[in-house]
C-alpha cells in the first residue's frame, strides 16, 4: 500500500507552493509540526485560525487551510486577542518570529501571557530578521554579526520563555527543528492548554544568520542544533561544566489558570444578573 | 529551481506515478524541493542521495527503515515515505 | 419669565460643582421637559483650583453651548468668584458662600451660609452644593422643585437620600430668608 | 411606552449608539477625552454579551478591534490625538483587508500632548490622509449629543455596508457636552448588518465577486475559510506582485467611497435658498455656526448654513452649488484651517472663502463669527 504525504490535505487549496521562505529554512520544518500536532489533536480545522505578524514566519497562514489573518508587524498577538475574546470556540495560534515578538511586539506578548489570553504562540526563533536582509533582533547573541551589527552586536539577548514565565503563561517550551519530533510534542501540549502557551522553536536562518557568522548551510545548522543543545531533565543531572554553553530545551512551565476568556465569561454573568 | 504548482496539482502529479507503478519507499516531488540537502544529511541509513539536478534520490531503497527522518525534516513538504513501518 | 438662562456652577474641585450641574440639567431637561446644555471645565483646571459647570436652560433650542452672559452665578470659594463673576450680566443674580466669598459691592449678591449649614445641621460639608441648588431654585424658579429632588435622588449613593432631601429643605429655608 | 429621554454626554450617547447599532466588541486604550466612551462600553457591553478589552496601548487597542472584526464582530474603539496617531498604520490595515470597525476620535488640541482636555477639530486631515498608501476613507462629525448617537449608528452601517473602518470625528466640546438624548425605540433607527454568503466553501472568494460595498463576507469559524492580509493580494487574499492584480485591489478600495458618493452625501442645510453669506461648519464648531446664522438673519443678513455630517468624502457637489450662489463662504474651524482647502479645491468661481478659525482650546463664540459675518455681507 503505497500512500500520499500526510499534511497535503491541510494545505491551502489555490495556493502556489513551495513556501516564500529560502532553502534550508527551518520555518517549513514547524510548519510541518504544526499541521500534525493540529492533525493530531483532530482540532477541526474550520475552528483553527492561525494569526501572525511580519516577518519570515509570519508567511506561514497563507500556505495553511485555516482561517488566517497576516497583520501588521509586531501586533499578531494583539488581532489574536480580538479573534479568541470575540469567539472564544476558536482555536487561536499566533506564529511570530523573535523579532516580531519580542522587539516591536514585546509589550503585546508580555500583555497577552499576563491576561492569560489562550493562545498558542509559536515563536520562531532563527536570531535574526530574515525578511529585511539580516539585521540583529533581541535574540541574536551578543557579539554576533547582523547586517546592522557589522562588528558584532553590543546587546544581551533575552529568553523568551523566561519572559513568557514571568509574564504569566501557563506554558512554556523551547525546541528546535533538528528535534522536530519533540517540538511536535511541545505544539500539542501547547495546543491543549488553556491559556496562554509559548513553544519556542528554534529554526536556524542559513542564508543570512548562517552567512554572517559564518555557521554554514542548512545541513551544518541543523546539526550544530543537535551538538548544541540539552534537554532540561538531562540537563538537571549534569554537572555545570557539562552544559555551560549549550541551549536548554524542553518544557519549562505548565501550569493551570483559569482562562481568560472564562474569567470574562465570569464579567458577562456578573453584569447580567445585575442588569435591571 | 522549484516550480510553483498548487497543492492539486502536486497531487495529481504524484497519484498518477502511483498509478504508473511507483513502488520506492520514499518520494521526492522536485517541484517544490529547494535543493537544501537536509533530508540526505539527516537519513540515518543513507538511502537518499543529491543527484546531479540538485534533487535527492533514492539510492538505497532497500536500506529504508520508514523512520520518515527526511519527511519531517524537509521545510518544503517535497520528500514523504509511502510505505508504513513493519 | 425669560425663556434661556445662563448658569455658572463655581467652586472649587471636590466641592460638587459638576453634580450639582449635571442634576440641574437633569432636572430642568428630563423632568421639567426643558431644553438644556450641560458643560464644565476638565482636567488640571478643575482639579485642586476652581472648577465650573454651566447649564443653559431654555423653552427654545439651544444652538451656542457656552455661556456668554451669565444670568445666575453660584460662586462657592473666593477664588471662584474672583475668576467667574466678570461674566455675570448685569441685572444678573448671584448665590454665594457667606463663609468663604466676600462678594461686596455688586447688587444682587445673596451671600448665604451654604457651607456652615450643611456642616452644622446635616453635619457634612459635601451636601453644600445640594443646599445651594435648592436656594437658586427657591430664587430664581429655574427649575422646579420636584424635579430638583427626582434628579438629585436619582444621583446620589443609597442611604444618603435624607441627608440630601434636608439638604434641599436648608436650601429653600436660606433663600425665602434672602429674599425677605 | 413612554419614551426614554436622557441626559448624556455626548461620548455616553456615542456609547449607547453602538450598543443600538449591535456593536459587540470594544477593544481600547483610554485616554482623554474619549475616556467615557471606553468606561461606557465597559459597563454596557457585558450586559448585552459583548466584549470589552482594555489594551496596553492603542496600537494594541485596533489591533484587538481589528482582530475581532475579521473574526465577525461588530466591533470598535475610541482614541484622541495622540492614540488616534498611533492607530494610523492599523486604520490603513483596515482599509486594505476591509475589515468593518468604527474608530472613535474625540478630538483635542495638538501637536503631540497638546491640550488634552481641551477641545480642537484639527485631526480632520488626518482622518483623510494619516495611513499611508491610497486608500478610501468615510469621517462622519456629530454637532450634538443626539447626533453623537445617531451618527454612531450611521458609522456602524456604513462601516458594514462599505466593509471598512468608518471614523467618527467627535471632537472634546460635543464629547463632553450634556444634552438630552431621545433614545430611538429598537427598530426607530436603520441597523444595517452585512449579509453573510450562501455559496459553497469552494467557491467563496473573500475579496472577489467584484462587490466590495454590499455584498456578503463570512466570519471566521462559519464553514468559510479565507486569507486576511495587510499584503496587496488577489481576490482569495493571497500576496500579489501581479499589476494587474495590484491595480484591481486599489480601484476595488477606490470604488468604495468613489462608485458610491450620491449614499455618502450627508449635509444639513439652513437657510441656503437666497443665501448670501454661507457658513460651512461641521462638528462642535457648527454649533456657533447655528446660533450666528439665525442672528444674522434676525439682522436682516442673507445668511446660509452648510453642516457636512459625513465630511470624508468630501461633499463636493453640495459645496460647490453654494459656493455657486454665494458671495461669500465663511469656513468656520477650530483648528488653523483643514476643511478650507477642500471649499478651495471646489471653488470654482470667484466666491469669497473666509476661514473664521480658533485653535487656542475654546470654541468660537456667536460674537466672534457675527463679526466676519458682518465683514462680509
Amino acid at each position: 500500500m503505497i500512500t500520499m504525504h500526510p499534511s497535503f490535505e491541510m494545505l491551502r487549496p489555490g495556493k502556489k507552493f513551495p513556501t516564500v521562505w529560502c532553502p534550508g529554512c527551518g520555518h517549513g520544518i514547524v510548519q510541518g509540526a504544526i499541521i500534525r500536532a493540529v492533525q493530531k489533536l483532530g482540532i477541526p480545522r474550520d475552528q483553527m485560525v492561525m494569526v501572525s505578524g511580519i516577518g519570515c514566519s509570519s508567511r506561514m497562514p497563507v500556505y495553511v487551510d485555516f482561517n488566517s489573518l497576516h497583520t501588521a508587524h509586531g501586533r499578531a498577538i494583539a488581532f489574536a486577542t480580538g479573534v479568541k475574546l470575540h469567539n472564544p470556540k476558536l482555536h487561536v495560534i499566533v506564529i511570530t518570529g523573535d523579532g516580531d515578538a519580542l522587539a516591536i511586539g514585546g509589550n503585546h506578548f508580555i500583555h497577552a501571557a499576563r491576561r492569560n489570553v489562550e493562545l498558542t504562540v509559536i515563536l520562531l526563533n532563527n536570531n535574526i530578521y530574515g525578511m529585511t536582509g539580516g539585521q540583529y533582533s533581541p535574540t541574536t547573541p551578543i557579539g554576533k554579526r547582523a547586517s546592522t551589527a557589522p562588528y558584532g552586536t553590543a546587546e544581551r539577548d533575552f529568553d523568551p520563555c523566561a519572559l513568557a514565565v514571568a509574564a504569566g503563561a501557563v506554558f512554556a517550551a523551547r525546541g528546535t527543528v533538528f528535534g522536530v519530533v519533540e517540538l511536535e510534542k511541545m505544539i500539542q501540549q501547547a495546543l491543549a492548554k488553556r491559556g496562554f502557551a509559548l513553544v519556542e522553536a528554534l529554526s536556524p536562518c542559513p542564508t543570512l544568520y548562517g552567512r554572517l557568522n559564518r555557521e554554514g548551510n542548512a545541513v551544518k545548522m541543523i546539526q550544530w542544533q543537535k551538538e548544541n543543545t540539552i534537554n532540561a531533565k538531562a540537563a538537571a543531572k549534569l554537572p555545570p561544566e557539562k552544559t555551560a554553553g549549550k541551549i536548554i530545551t524542553g518544557v519549562f512551565h505548565d501550569a493551570e489558570v483559569t482562562p481568560y476568556t472564562e474569567v470574562y465569561q465570569g464579567i458577562i454573568d456578573k453584569a447580567q444578573g445585575q442588569k435591571q | 529551481m522549484a516550480k510553483n504548482t498548487t497543492v492539486e496539482a502536486a497531487r495529481a502529479e504524484i497519484e498518477r506515478d502511483f498509478q504508473a507503478g511507483y513502488d520506492l519507499p520514499v518520494y521526492v516531488y522536485k517541484p517544490w524541493c529547494k535543493s537544501c540537502e537536509i533530508c540526505v544529511a539527516l537519513c540515518p541509513k543513507r538511502v537518499l542521495e543529491m543527484g546531479e539536478d540538485r534533487k535527492p534520490v533514492v539510492a538505497r531503497p532497500a536500506d529504508c527503515i520508514q523512520c520518515r527522518m527526511c519527511e519531517l525534516h524537509c521545510p518544503d513538504l517535497a520528500v514523504f515515505v509511502t510505505k508504513e513501518k513493519g | 419669565m425669560k425663556d434661556k438662562h445662563q448658569i455658572r456652577l463655581s467652586g472649587s474641585g471636590g466641592q460638587g460643582m459638576i453634580t450639582a450641574g449635571v442634576i440641574l440639567a437633569e432636572a430642568a431637561g428630563v423632568h421639567d421637559g426643558k431644553n438644556v446644555v450641560q458643560s464644565q471645565s476638565y482636567g488640571p483646571e478643575a482639579r485642586g483650583g476652581a472648577s465650573k459647570a454651566e447649564v443653559i436652560i431654555s423653552d427654545q433650542e439651544i444652538f451656542f453651548p457656552k455661556a456668554t452672559a451669565i444670568d445666575i452665578l453660584l460662586a462657592m470659594t473666593q477664588e471662584a468668584w474672583d475668576r467667574y463673576s466678570d461674566d455675570l450680566r448685569e441685572g444678573g443674580l448671584a448665590v454665594v458662600d457667606s463663609f468663604y466669598v466676600k462678594a461686596a459691592g455688586r447688587p444682587n449678591v445673596h451671600a448665604l451660609p451654604l457651607s456652615q449649614s450643611a456642616r452644622e445641621e446635616v453635619g457634612i460639608e459635601i451636601v453644600a452644593n445640594f443646599i445651594a441648588l435648592a436656594a437658586i431654585a427657591e430664587l430664581t424658579g429655574v427649575v422646579s422643585k420636584a424635579a430638583l429632588e427626582k434628579a438629585m435622588l436619582a444621583r446620589v449613593p443609597r442611604g444618603t437620600e435624607d441627608k440630601n432631601r434636608k439638604a434641599l429643605e436648608i436650601g429653600y429655608r436660606l433663600a425665602r430668608g434672602a429674599k425677605g | 411606552m413612554s419614551a426614554d429621554i436622557r441626559l448624556l454626554q455626548g461620548n455616553e450617547a456615542c456609547a449607547e449608539g453602538a450598543i443600538y447599532a449591535g456593536c459587540d466588541f470594544f477593544g481600547g486604550y483610554p485616554i482623554t477625552p474619549s475616556t467615557e466612551v471606553a468606561e461606557e462600553m465597559a459597563r454596557l457591553l457585558p450586559r448585552h454579551g459583548g466584549k470589552f478589552i482594555q489594551m496596553e496601548d492603542e496600537i494594541a487597542g485596533i489591533a484587538t478591534m481589528l482582530g475581532a472584526g475579521a473574526a465577525g464582530a461588530k466591533a470598535m474603539t475610541a482614541t484622541s490625538g495622540p492614540g488616534f496617531s498611533l492607530m494610523m498604520e492599523l486604520l490603513g490595515y483596515g482599509c486594505m483587508a476591509e475589515i468593518p470597525a468604527v474608530i472613535v476620535n474625540v478630538q483635542r488640541a495638538g501637536p503631540s500632548t497638546g491640550l488634552p482636555t481641551k477641545g480642537a477639530q484639527a485631526d480632520m486631515m488626518q482622518a483623510r490622509w494619516g495611513t499611508h498608501g491610497d486608500h478610501p476613507a468615510i469621517a462622519l462629525c456629530p454637532s450634538s449629543v443626539a447626533e453623537s448617537f445617531s451618527l454612531t449608528v450611521k458609522s456602524f452601517n456604513l462601516a458594514e455596508r462599505f466593509r471598512m473602518p468608518v471614523q467618527l470625528m467627535l471632537d472634546e466640546f460635543i464629547g463632553h457636552l450634556r444634552e438630552k438624548v431621545t433614545i430611538p425605540a429598537p427598530g426607530e433607527l436603520e441597523v444595517y448588518t452585512h449579509p453573510r454568503p450562501s455559496v459553497a466553501p469552494g467557491e467563496y472568494r473573500h475579496f472577489g465577486d467584484g462587490t466590495s460595498v454590499g455584498g456578503a463576507y463570512a466570519a471566521m469559524g462559519t464553514g468559510y475559510r479565507f486569507n486576511i492580509t495587510g499584503l496587496t493580494h488577489d481576490p482569495m487574499g493571497f500576496p500579489t506582485g501581479r499589476t494587474d492584480e495590484i491595480r484591481w485591489k486599489m480601484d476595488r478600495l477606490r470604488a468604495k467611497t468613489d462608485d458610491h458618493l450620491p449614499e455618502l452625501v450627508d449635509v444639513e442645510r439652513e437657510f441656503l435658498d437666497d443665501a448670501e453669506v454661507v457658513l460651512f461648519a461641521y462638528g462642535g464648531g457648527a454649533r456657533t455656526a447655528q446660533e450666528a446664522v439665525r442672528l444674522a438673519r434676525a439682522r436682516g443678513i442673507k445668511a446660509g448654513l452648510l453642516r457636512p455630517r459625513i465630511v470624508w468624502p468630501f461633499p463636493d457637489q453640495t459645496v460647490a452649488d453654494a459656493l455657486a450662489k454665494a458671495k461669500a463662504m465663511l469656513v468656520v474651524e477650530l483648528n488653523q484651517g483643514q476643511l478650507i482647502g477642500e471649499v478651495r479645491r471646489v471653488n470654482q468661481g470667484g466666491t469669497k472663502v473666509v476661514p473664521v478659525l480658533r485653535y487656542d482650546g475654546e470654541i468660537i463664540t456667536p460674537d466672534e463669527l457675527m463679526t466676519a459675518v458682518e465683514a462680509n455681507r
